[in-house]
């Protein structure tokens, strides 16, 4: 059995990979990538807490994290959107390039 | 639901009583779909605002014979539907319906002459883009009348008579391009209202009193048993009762809506609008409210009644009616617009409406109401008639000789105008002013009103025959020639000509079925009730007053054909009453130098009380504190500046710097929302350090 | 201590790793695909059957399909001249690396207060339904409304200007 | 003796487990029944091949492969042989990882589907709570397979193939969820063999098939349109329209990994008929109660076998879309009316026994589907296709 303390290092590992992704690199479509990532790592947080929680008949864990998988599917779809549409605007997705605050 | 009637004990409401809510509704749900329609949908507005009004008519005919028929078993007929519309506290607002021989009868007489009107309608507004529109209104204004005829809640009544004044707005200023109807649909509304506030207040203080709304609740209802007693012991200001005061509150309400003295000035202005609307709303239904409402109150108003059966509130019913009927009378024999001079005819025939309600009870002058209600609709629409032939004229001295040119208009209205001046025997006219008359011969109070109500029928009678002899002799003096006006609008003027003559077999001495019905008596047929010498009597005066009237005024225009342009055979006569007359008696402009000016006054002070008054206060503390922000600038510059620019110049360096962080970078702040999260892990595990 | 967690967890870092790191666009958007499949794994190791499949369903499904899409639409597939990393990767890199340092120092620290075993939850589907539809029936419909909103906003933000008729 | 019909393969398996020492006997059973699906269907693949060729040569008045072994049974192993000795050609430009893992991820997301699929009384493989939705998750990751295809080999048809084919998938794929979902509500479980046994029972000689309900014809209709769709298949066979791209995101493919592509597709449209069967069909149950004897796995692969010949048939029968009428097809048309038979499986489900709920959801979809059909011809979005060019 594996204790739950693996689980959630593995989740920080990959949130942190997430934000590495989110910071390091220009291109706003991996940026988006690695905001996904990191919600992937807090939904296996709270996979991981409901099941070694005291209460699991209770889903509350299991509830958050499919919610928030509906909900990242709808940021997802929104911010490709975004980026599109910055895209046609600016004709291009490189964030250090995107840095004036009004069209 | 239970039912109650006034004289017999509670029985359960008939199936008719139940779906009763249909009558009105009907015409408004109509009125609400017209609405939707767009403009040109034409045909289906006619066919949805006549379906419904019909089916309305069935509906009341059946309710009618329901009524008539539990008349005809001597259990009078009077059951009510209410519910409980919301409930605050302890108190209950309830609605309701009612069905009784008032109701019946009134449901009849405006769904048939509505029916009638609109059929009318729709030959007379054809050439109208807003065709739609009209009939919407008139199905609404429909439907709201129908709701005041059956209401038992007087709350309920209220409502549907807002409706109905708000309909009548909509049509008087129908076509609101010109300016005068726009004005004058101002002036209607305005005026119905100074008379509905008072309404307002007396349903208020009724409710206050006894507690409910409803007017029939089985002996619980506001004009029934213990709440009308409570009422009556209740004294009110000046020694009157306050059965006495809320009724005459209630009457300044009808008041207003029938165009009585003083707040009948809205209702000549009224014929700005279509005629239809003038026959429907200005003759034959909407200012029968009034009376239908005082009516309806009647127990109220009848309440503690005297030995004569009179009571104050009935007094001043009476003396208020007769002089309108006088006063309005007068006022029509000078008119020169056919139209105007029908709408005087009106309010004077509200007068005796009213006269006969303060003098001889309900019946009296119900009776009157339905007769005029058909033969005025009848005058109207010929009225309209002739216009619509005359190409939109109304001066009766640019018309002439149409007995010719439209012989079927010539003959209706010939009949109503007879009907109107009451020619005896044959026109229910007569029939129902003679009941009048009669009673107010009989008044134990004072002759006078009698006089008044005669001299009126005079004056009836001759400004009638001006009119028709104006209109319908002589030659022709317009400029484009007359023609017959079309099928769709003749036939209901035939229609209704017939009931002009015949609704008179209803009320005769010999037969008060009429007045049976509403007193819930046995109405027997008694030949030698004609031979009854107070009534040959009667008979003779009216005879007198109409040979008199009819004469006189033939004398004075009959068949000579004056120019246009010539004064009038009266005022070359007597000029100056002629003046007084056809100004109305100055009316408008006594209220115009009164009221209005008044309150233009009032708006002037109130203006130079902002202006100066208050105006100054305020321009004074500006001035001090202005002097405070010149000492103040005074320190500032000298004092504070020198220390506080330093400041200013650090802070914005320390601004610039910050400033550098607002990259507009999305990664920047993310780095800096993930650093702040750094720190807060750090911090939460520093803390929770065991 | 399962060898299968020990697959699959690295099976996911090392996706999770290639997807931050790799320069083509497309392989990162395949290579975070693989992260969520071992994500899902990890959900269904630990007996969340639904959220692993709808896990799989959702993201690998569509959201992985999505940014396949916006990297195509976005001509993103060629490699830009200057670089893929951000000039200031480096500040990047070590806030994340502390980051996980401090979330990692938690875990740590809190390990032994941590279970390591715990039975496994009985937990139906059908139990997951009945919740959603009685105790989280609101948050339900808010994600409902939200899903709604999102898809009509991304329309209306992807979509192009009309210039003229279609 | 029926029951032993039956429950053949179960006993064959236990039987042949029974063989093996304790400690391994849940895993070999296991792959036993894994070893027995990877055999069936890829023979029944090979048998379908020759089927459908003979079947489209008769609709198109020609006579099919007839040289291989008796009426041209052995066509599919020549093909087979064939195939894997030609060369592996891969574009040199290609990506070489990808374009290689690209059939493997689609064959193997494929075979993943038939695990939850009861193919019998008792002959599943993984009775699994979320049954469904695991099928519909590994159904969702072929189409990441067909991207990688099409991305992979740096070829404009193949990346135009495979981009129609993904919006294609995607498009039909909501419909495909929802109008399962409709079947999920009434059995109240994702369980497929649960699913199966909500279907069991007769009333009379008549089975209680979901089909034989207003919306479960309208559902099995809707989700017929969205499987072929999602299997590429004529009328929606775009993605690898000849005419238009080559052979859409397979076009750079050759030799063995074109068979597992050409594999993978048949399998992905077995698997969904079996889905469907399961769904709709009553699963392996007889179509009437005297039936009951004849074996159901029997039922199960009839079943199947008749709706790969509907397949076949429309493939011979219909014309290719164009993309814009497939979209607005499925956007505008199938997805509204699924959602509607939703909403009218809800009303089904509560409205309680009785006829009354027959007429009502009958009504409403029978409206609803003549509605948007006139709509959607008065504006011309899935009409009579418009020749713009050609007059």
């Amino acid at each position: 059995m594996t204790p739950l303390a693996s689980y959630l290092l593995v989740a920080a590992l990959v949130f942190a990979i997430g934000l590495a992704g989110a910071l390091v690199r220009r291109n706003a479509i991996l940026v988006l990538i690695g905001i996904e990532l990191m919600l992937n790592a807090a939904n296996l947080n709270f996979i991981a807490f409901w099941r070694y929680g005291p209460h699991p008949e209770a889903l509350t864990g299991m509830m958050f994290a499919i919610f928030s998988i509906a909900v990242a599917a709808a940021e997802a779809a929104v911010g490709l959107g975004l980026v599109i549409a910055i895209y046609r605007h600016a004709q291009t997705t490189d964030l250090d390039k995107m840095n004036r605050m009004k069209g | 639901m239970q039912a109650a009637t006034l004289f017999t004990p509670q029985l359960a409401a008939s199936p008719i009583a139940k779906i009763l809510w249909l009558i009105p509704a009907m015409p408004i749900v109509a009125s609400g779909v017209i609405s939707l329609l767009k403009q040109p949908r034409r045909k289906a507005a006619t066919v949805l605002s006549i379906g419904s009004l019909s089916f309305s008519l069935l509906l009341s005919l059946i309710a009618f014979a329901h009524v008539v028929a539990g008349w005809a078993q001597g259990a009078a007929v009077c059951e009510t539907v209410n519910f409980t519309w919301f409930q605050f506290g302890s108190t209950t607002v309830d609605l309701g319906w009612v069905l009784d021989p008032l109701s019946s009868v009134m449901l009849v007489m405006v769904t048939f002459v509505g029916l009638l009107i609109f059929i009318y309608s729709i030959g007379y507004m054809a050439h109208d883009e807003n065709y739609t529109r009209f009939f919407c209104f008139l199905s609404l204004f429909a439907g709201a009348m129908l709701g005041v005829v059956i209401s038992n809640s007087i709350l309920l009544l209220f409502m549907s008579w807002e409706i109905v004044g708000l309909t009548s707005y909509l049509l008087i200023g129908f076509w609101y391009q010109k300016p005068s109807a726009a004005a004058a649909a101002k002036k209607a509304f305005l005026t119905t209202r100074v008379g509905d506030i008072f309404f307002l207040l007396g349903i208020v203080w009724l409710f206050a009193q006894t507690g409910t709304l409803l007017f029939y609740n089985h002996g619980a209802g506001s004009i029934e048993g213990w709440a009308l007693t409570g009422l009556l012991a209740q004294p009110a200001a000046l020694g009157l009762s306050a059965a006495t005061a809320i009724g005459l509150l209630i009457f300044a309400g009808a008041a207003g809506k029938s165009g009585q003295l003083p707040l009948h000035v809205w209702l000549p202005d009224a014929m700005e609008g279509p005629t239809p609307v003038s026959a429907l709303i200005h003759a034959a239904t909407m200012v029968a409210a009034g009376v239908y409402l005082i009516a309806r109150v009647y127990p109220l108003m009848q309440a503690g009644a005297l030995a004569g059966g009179t009571t104050p509130a009935l007094t001043v019913v009476t003396w208020v009616g007769a002089s309108t009927a006088l006063f309005a009378a007068l006022i029509a024999v000078a008119q020169n617009d056919i139209k105007r001079i029908l709408a005087y005819s009106t309010i004077s025939q509200l007068g005796y409406m009213m006269a006969g309600l303060g003098l001889g009870g309900v019946a009296v002058g119900m009776f009157h109401l339905i007769t005029h209600a058909f033969f005025k609709a009848l005058l109207f629409m010929g009225a309209g008639s002739v216009i619509h032939g005359c190409h939109e004229e109304q001066d009766i001295r640019k018309m002439g000789g149409l007995k010719s040119a439209m012989p079927l208009t010539f003959a209706t209205y010939g009949i109503g105008m007879l009907a109107l001046c009451g020619v005896p025997i044959f026109f229910s006219g007569f029939w129902s002013k003679d009941a009048i008359l009669e009673s107010a011969h009989g008044w134990p109070l004072s002759q006078a009103p009698f006089y008044m109500l005669v001299f009126g029928a005079v004056l009836t009678a001759f400004y009638m025959t001006r009119q028709i002899s104006y209109v319908f002799f002589g030659a022709y003096r317009g400029h484009n020639h007359a023609h017959e006006s079309p099928r769709v609008m003749t036939t209901p003027l035939a229609i209704l000509a017939f009931f002009a003559v015949a609704l008179g077999v209803i009320g005769t001495p010999a037969w008060p079925w009429f007045r049976a019905f509403l007193d819930n008596r046995a109405a027997d047929v008694s030949l030698h009730a004609f031979a009854e010498p107070a009534w040959l009597m009667l008979l003779l005066t009216s005879c007198v007053i109409v040979v008199l009237g009819i004469g006189f005024g033939w004398t004075l225009y009959g068949n000579k054909s004056p120019n246009a342009e010539a004064p009038d055979a009266l005022e070359r006569a007597v000029p100056w009453i002629w003046a007084v007359l056809r100004d109305k008696f100055y009316v408008d402009e006594f209220y115009g130098a009164t009221f209005i000016a008044f309150y233009e006054w009032w708006a002037r002070v109130a203006d130079w009380l902002d202006r100066r008054v208050w105006g100054g206060a305020v321009a004074a503390v500006t001035w001090l504190f202005g002097l405070w922000a010149q000492l103040n600038r005074f320190l500032d510059t000298n004092v504070v500046d020198g220390t506080f620019d330093k400041g200013c110049e650090e802070i914005s360096t320390g601004g610039g710097l910050l400033a550098s962080i607002q990259s507009g970078r999305v990664q920047n702040y993310l780095r800096i929302l993930a650093l702040a999260v750094v720190a807060l892990v750090a911090i939460l595990i520093w803390s929770s350090r065991p | 201590m399962s060898p299968v967690f020990y697959l699959v967890s690295a099976m996911t870092v090392a996706g999770a790793l290639a997807a931050v790191l790799l320069k083509p666009l497309v392989h990162c958007a395949l290579a975070v695909t693989v992260a969520f499949a071992g994500l899902a794994f990890l959900f269904l190791s630990l007996d969340a059957q639904f959220a692993g499949f709808a896990q799989i369903l959702v993201y690998i499904g569509a959201v992985a399909i999505l940014i396949v899409f916006a990297i195509l639409l976005t001509k993103g597939s060629e490699l830009p001249r200057d670089g893929v990393f951000s000039r200031s990767w480096l500040a990047g890199v070590v806030i994340s690396a502390a980051v996980f340092a401090a979330l990692g120092w938690a875990i740590l620290r809190s390990a032994w207060t941590l279970p390591h075993e715990a039975a496994v939850p009985a937990v139906t589907v059908h139990d997951i339904g009945v919740a959603l539809v009685d105790r989280y029936v609101l948050p339900l419909e808010i994600v409902a409304l939200l899903l709604t909103a999102a898809t009509i906003g991304a329309v209306i933000v992807a979509m192009h200007e009309k210039e003229g008729a279609k | 003796m029926i029951d032993k019909m039956d429950q053949i393969f179960v006993l064959l398996q236990h039987w042949l487990v029974a063989f093996l020492p304790l400690s391994l006997q849940p895993v070999a059973s296991v792959l036993l029944a894994v070893v027995a699906i990877v055999c069936v269907f890829p023979a029944l693949f090979a048998l379908t091949t020759v089927f459908e060729r003979k079947g489209l040569a008769r609709i198109q008045n020609r006579i099919g492969p007839n040289r291989v072994g008796p009426f041209g049974i052995m066509q599919p192993i020549a093909d087979g042989i064939k195939s894997l000795t030609k060369e592996d050609i891969v574009p040199s430009i290609a990506n070489a990882p990808v374009h290689f893992l690209a059939p493997v991820v689609l064959v193997v997301a494929v075979f993943m589907g038939f695990a939850v699929l009861p193919m019998g009384r008792n002959m599943v493989l993984v009775d699994m709570d979320a049954g469904l939705l695991f099928y519909f998750a590994m159904g969702a990751s072929t189409e990441v397979s067909v991207f990688m295809a099409g991305w992979s080999s740096r070829n404009k048809y193949s990346l135009l193939g495979a981009m129609r084919a993904v919006a294609q998938m995607i498009s039909y794929e909501v419909v495909l969820l929802l109008s399962s979902v409709s079947v999920v509500m009434i059995a109240g479980s994702l369980s497929l063999t649960k699913i199966v046994a909500a279907q069991s029972g007769y009333t009379g000689i008549f089975p209680h098939w979901y089909i034989f309900t207003p919306w479960g014809l309208v559902g099995f209709i809707m989700y017929a349109i969205a499987a072929t769709a999602e299997t590429n298949r004529s009328p929606f066979d775009l993605p690898e329209g000849e005419s238009e791209l080559v052979a859409g995101y397979h076009t750079e493919y050759s030799g063995f990994k074109f068979a597992l592509f050409f594999l993978g597709e048949y399998l992905a449209m077995f698997s969904i008929s079996g889905l469907g069967t399961t769904l709709f069909l009553g699963g392996w149950s007889a179509p009437f109660s005297f039936l009951t004897f004849i074996p159901s796995w029997i039922w199960f692969f009839s079943k199947l076998m008749m709706s790969i010949f509907v397949f076949i048939w429309m493939r011979g029968t219909l014309p290719r879309l164009r993309q814009d009428q497939l979209m607005n097809f499925a956007w505008k048309f199938v997805l509204p009316l699924t959602l509607l038979n939703l909403m009218v499986t809800a009303l089904w489900r509560f409205m309680g026994e009785g006829w009354a709920r027959w007429g009502v959801c009958s009504a409403i979809l029978i409206a609803a589907y003549i509605l948007m059909g006139r709509v959607g011809m008065y504006k011309e979005h899935f009409g009579p296709r418009r020749y713009r060019y050609a007059e």
